[in-house]
């Protein structure tokens, strides 16, 4: 299993049961192809992405899984954050579907011939997808909802420190100037 | 310098005068009645539905106090609002509620419901349950256990049986544009029905 | 004659739904000709929250993922931190864990044998079964201080040392449990009402259920003898001897058979590990500069088996104090997807609630 | 399958329990006994307290306050504050406790209350020694 995997690709050895692989987005479903059909990572546990948006690109991750489930295989792959599109793998498996629709609404990343990228969690949401890195969430917080009053007399340690300090020391100035 | 719960403190000398019972032998009987068979809506809308079955099976048996659950808000008196609501849920909460018949009470059940809890900077819950619908009685904890929810409950009876005109559902009627408001800057005015027209014939 | 398809919402207001979600169902008559289902109800944006919060602040709030089985993803979460920042756990640190773990198993495993007798109207049942999982919960409530919600493991370890006889309270409760087992075998398990309704319903076979990614009780109930403590170990389960139950009809009854029998073998791992915990050692390593912890550049991905199937957290740092992603994937996701649409087509209505029971659809997971 | 006579009648079995005590806590009317280590209320020792408003740094959900104290009963409580704590925020995860630097923050068993206004969720812990 690992030796296709070794001479074909560039295997990083995350720990003994973990392995990560760099691929394209154009390579990407050649590769899952001939990966589910050489080896015996045969199915897609989860699809993650994470968000690097100093560096301009999102990172997914196709986590795949051997039959009996005792090693984890994760394709990377980067996108350009403002080119957001990727081929769907709802054919290839059809757990992928709802993953896609998922990230869909977390990340805004259109997957090319899913069909039910509708909403998944939230309902009419209507501002930047909420899990891109550039959405704040306490100001669209403090945009939408209230607090409850009644905390306002909270203190900045640090500023009745220094005044503590100051008034100790115009105190102990004053005698000593009468 | 007061300990505990402080604006509680300050209020208790306030609160003895104002519970005096102005009720008749029927009322009185009638509070009773209503105190002791709450039906409760079966609706888990947050964490909190993980402490309902401990308080209403064997070990903390909440039916001593006439407490039962129910399927429909049709046949419910108390709805439980259990932790975080996020607005997709509080729409239908809100229907539920509205489709209880008066008189109706809320309980809001751990830190979520009284100033956002752990959620207080998640993008997709409420804050303050009492900006959307009337909440006549809240129960501390993240969760609350099962003996506070009880206490709840036992608080919930004694407002009951005192009748007071601020119970939640005679709230909600007359400070309905104060909810409907509120409902509508977080829905917008299309999705919900106007709860108006259920009581337009009624004399207020 | 006209045959008229009427579409009703199973939930998320209903006594019969697994928690705050809902299905759409097209129903001819009794029949289910097309399932949806709906999440969003319970989602509070877990992955959002945790970029903004240190990893100290992040580790009590994982535990609100899932509500009926917090300590999985504790664990989880102190797994991968662990793994990034390269810490070691001590011996009785993990002892500890897998305690806990399998606490929480049992606990899980009693409250979903309330909700999928109370589907089949079996009132009882979950009245003794609620009853049981309190008594855990009384444990862990000596022991972490936390009813429900426990935030006792902890990247580096656990929180508390074990109160003094906490053990011998354990094993004492693993007694009675051992015989309650056997009342709910006669109660609910070899009840003729329960065989009635739950077997041929629901099935799930064929070799493809591996490649779609199903986990737990629904891969276990139809014949694979998956389960990450044993394929792909964490903690101390390599060292620890249990079986791994399974049944072959891939039916609810199947895979209540599967859980009976995981019930018995979680009391076996107790008590292993009851016999086995080290006396001396430390429970906690100390984080390197404890609250201005900081995790490399990396990701990783680590998986434990909680009580409904594999439950996934990949997690990668950035360098800073805060986790740059951290996204979760619990078994119910698949679950209530591509395999409930799929399954209740051309079931009955009323074996929707049933058919969601046994298949341990948990919502606050899925949507997060 | 077959179902037997046997599967119909062991459901029965249950009705053994009629002759058992209850095992009901009776809640209002008897209080169950309290858990030492169980995390509720808080109490602040303000005899220690140094009013460095680590708890308040650490705590995620920023639930806690630190405000003015009327009169100083620790003379190294260098801000004059101390904390007071929402419980309209507070998750109990008891992390404050754990970085308190003099250990006067704790919590204590109590932890059941239910009030009928969100206004009073405001928690000043109480000055006990712990």
């Amino acid at each position: 299993m690992m030796s296709y995997l070794e001479e074909h690709y560039e295997l990083i050895h995350k720990t003994p049961r973990l392995f990560a692989l760099h691929v394209t987005r154009e390579q990407l479903l050649d590769t899952l192809h001939q990966i589910t059909t050489h080896t015996s990572f045969d199915t897609l546990s989860q699809l993650t992405c994470t968000d690097w948006i100093e560096e301009e690109r999102f990172e997914l991750g196709y986590m795949l899984t051997n039959a009996l489930r005792s090693h984890n295989l994760m394709l990377k792959c980067s996108i350009a954050r403002d080119k957001v599109t990727m081929p769907s793998l709802a054919l290839l498996f059809a757990q992928a579907e709802v993953m896609e629709r998922e990230l869909h609404e977390m990340f805004g990343i259109g997957f090319e011939g899913n069909e039910t990228l509708y909403d998944f969690a939230l309902e009419g949401w209507c501002d930047i997808p909420p899990m891109r890195r550039e959405f704040d969430t306490l100001a669209y917080v403090n945009a939408h909802y209230d607090f409850r009053e009644g905390r306002e007399d909270n203190l900045d340690v640090k500023e009745e420190i220094k005044k503590r300090k100051a008034a100790a020391k115009s105190a102990k100035e004053t005698p000593s100037g009468a | 310098m007061d300990e505990g719960f402080i604006p509680y403190q300050q209020s208790l000398e306030d609160e003895e005068q104002s519970i005096k019972s102005t009720q008749s032998v029927i009322e009185q009987a009638i509070a009773w009645f209503r105190a002791h068979s709450m039906f409760v809506l079966a609706y888990g809308t947050g964490c909190g539905a993980i402490e309902m079955p401990p308080t209403f099976t064997s070990r903390y048996d909440i039916e001593r106090l006439g407490v039962v659950g129910v399927a429909t808000p049709r046949q419910a008196d108390i709805l439980i609002v259990s932790g975080y609501c996020s607005p997709k849920t509080l729409k239908r909460v809100i229907r539920s509620y509205e489709q209880m018949s008066e008189p109706k009470y809320i309980i809001g059940l751990g830190s979520c419901t009284i100033n956002g809890g752990m959620y207080w900077d998640s993008y997709n819950t409420i804050k303050k349950l009492d900006d959307f619908l009337p909440v006549d009685m809240y129960v501390n904890g993240c969760m609350p256990r099962p003996e506070a929810l009880i206490e709840g409950f036992v608080k919930l009876q004694e407002k009951i049986r005192a009748n007071s005109s601020e119970a939640g559902y005679i709230q909600y009627r007359t400070r309905y544009a104060h909810y409907r408001a509120n409902q509508e800057r977080l829905f917008g005015t299309q999705v919900q029905p106007r709860y108006e027209e259920n009581f337009a014939g009624m004399n207020l | 004659m006209e045959r008229k398809v009427i579409t009703i919402y199973h939930g998320p207001q209903h006594p019969g739904i697994t928690g705050n979600m809902s299905v759409e169902l097209d129903l001819m008559g009794e029949t289910i000709t097309r399932a949806r289902t709906h999440v969003g109800y319970l989602h509070r944006g877990f992955e959002k929250l945790i970029e903004r919060r240190t990893i100290i602040q992040a580790f009590t709030i994982v535990c609100r993922i899932c509500v009926p089985e917090p300590d999985p993803n504790e664990a989880n979460f102190a797994l991968a931190v662990e793994r990034l920042a390269g810490i070691e756990v001590s011996e009785r640190a993990s002892y500890i864990r897998v305690m806990v773990l399998e606490m929480a198993r049992l606990g899980a495993q009693l409250l979903w044998m309330a909700g999928q007798s109370g589907s089949v109207g079996l009132g009882t049942v979950g009245q003794w079964s609620i009853y049981d999982r309190d008594l855990i919960l009384d444990l862990f409530e000596q022991l972490t201080g936390g009813r429900v919600y426990h935030m006792y493991i902890y990247p580096g370890g656990v929180r508390r040392e074990l109160p003094d006889g906490f053990l011998e309270r354990l094993s004492a409760l693993l007694d009675y449990l051992q015989k309650r087992l056997d009342a709910y075998d006669r109660l609910f398990f070899d009840n003729a009402s329960f065989q009635k309704r739950a077997i041929g319903v629901g099935v799930v076979r064929g070799e493809e259920v591996l490649r779609r990614g199903f986990s737990g009780q629904v891969l276990r109930g139809c014949g694979f003898a998956r389960d990450l403590r044993r394929d792909n170990p964490y903690l101390l389960y390599d060292q620890l001897e249990f079986d791994i139950p399974t049944q072959s009809a891939g039916d609810v009854y199947a895979r209540a058979l599967v859980r009976r029998a995981e019930m018995r073998e979680s009391i076996r791992i107790l008590r292993q590990v009851i016999a086995q915990m080290p006396e001396e050692g430390a429970i906690m390593q100390k984080l390197p500069k404890h609250r201005k912890f900081t995790l490399p550049k990396e990701d990783t991905y680590v998986a434990v088996e909680s009580a409904r199937g594999e439950f996934g957290y990949y997690m990668a740092g950035d360098g800073s104090e805060m986790i740059r992603r951290m996204q979760v994937k619990g078994p119910s996701l698949i679950h209530a997807f591509s395999l409930l649409e799929p399954l209740l087509v051309g079931e009955e209505l009323s074996n929707v609630a049933l058919i969601m029971n046994s298949l341990g659809i948990c919502p606050p997971e899925i949507e997060r | 399958m077959k179902f037997e006579l046997k599967n119909s009648l062991a459901p029965l079995s249950a009705l053994s329990k009629i002759f058992e005590h209850p095992q009901t806590l009776c809640y209002p009317e008897v209080k169950s006994e309290t858990v030492s280590g169980y995390r509720g209320f808080h109490i602040n020792d303000l005899s220690t307290c140094i009013g460095c408003a680590n708890c308040q740094d650490v705590c995620m959900n920023e639930a806690i306050d630190m405000i003015a104290i009327d009169k100083d009963k620790n003379p190294k409580n260098n801000s004059g504050c101390i904390p007071r704590i929402d419980y309209g925020r507070c998750c109990w995860c008891s992390l404050c406790t754990d970085v308190c630097p003099p250990d006067s923050l704790k919590l204590e068993s109590e932890c059941i209350w239910a009030d009928d206004d969100a206004n009073r969720f405001l928690y000043q812990p109480k000055d006990k020694p712990c």
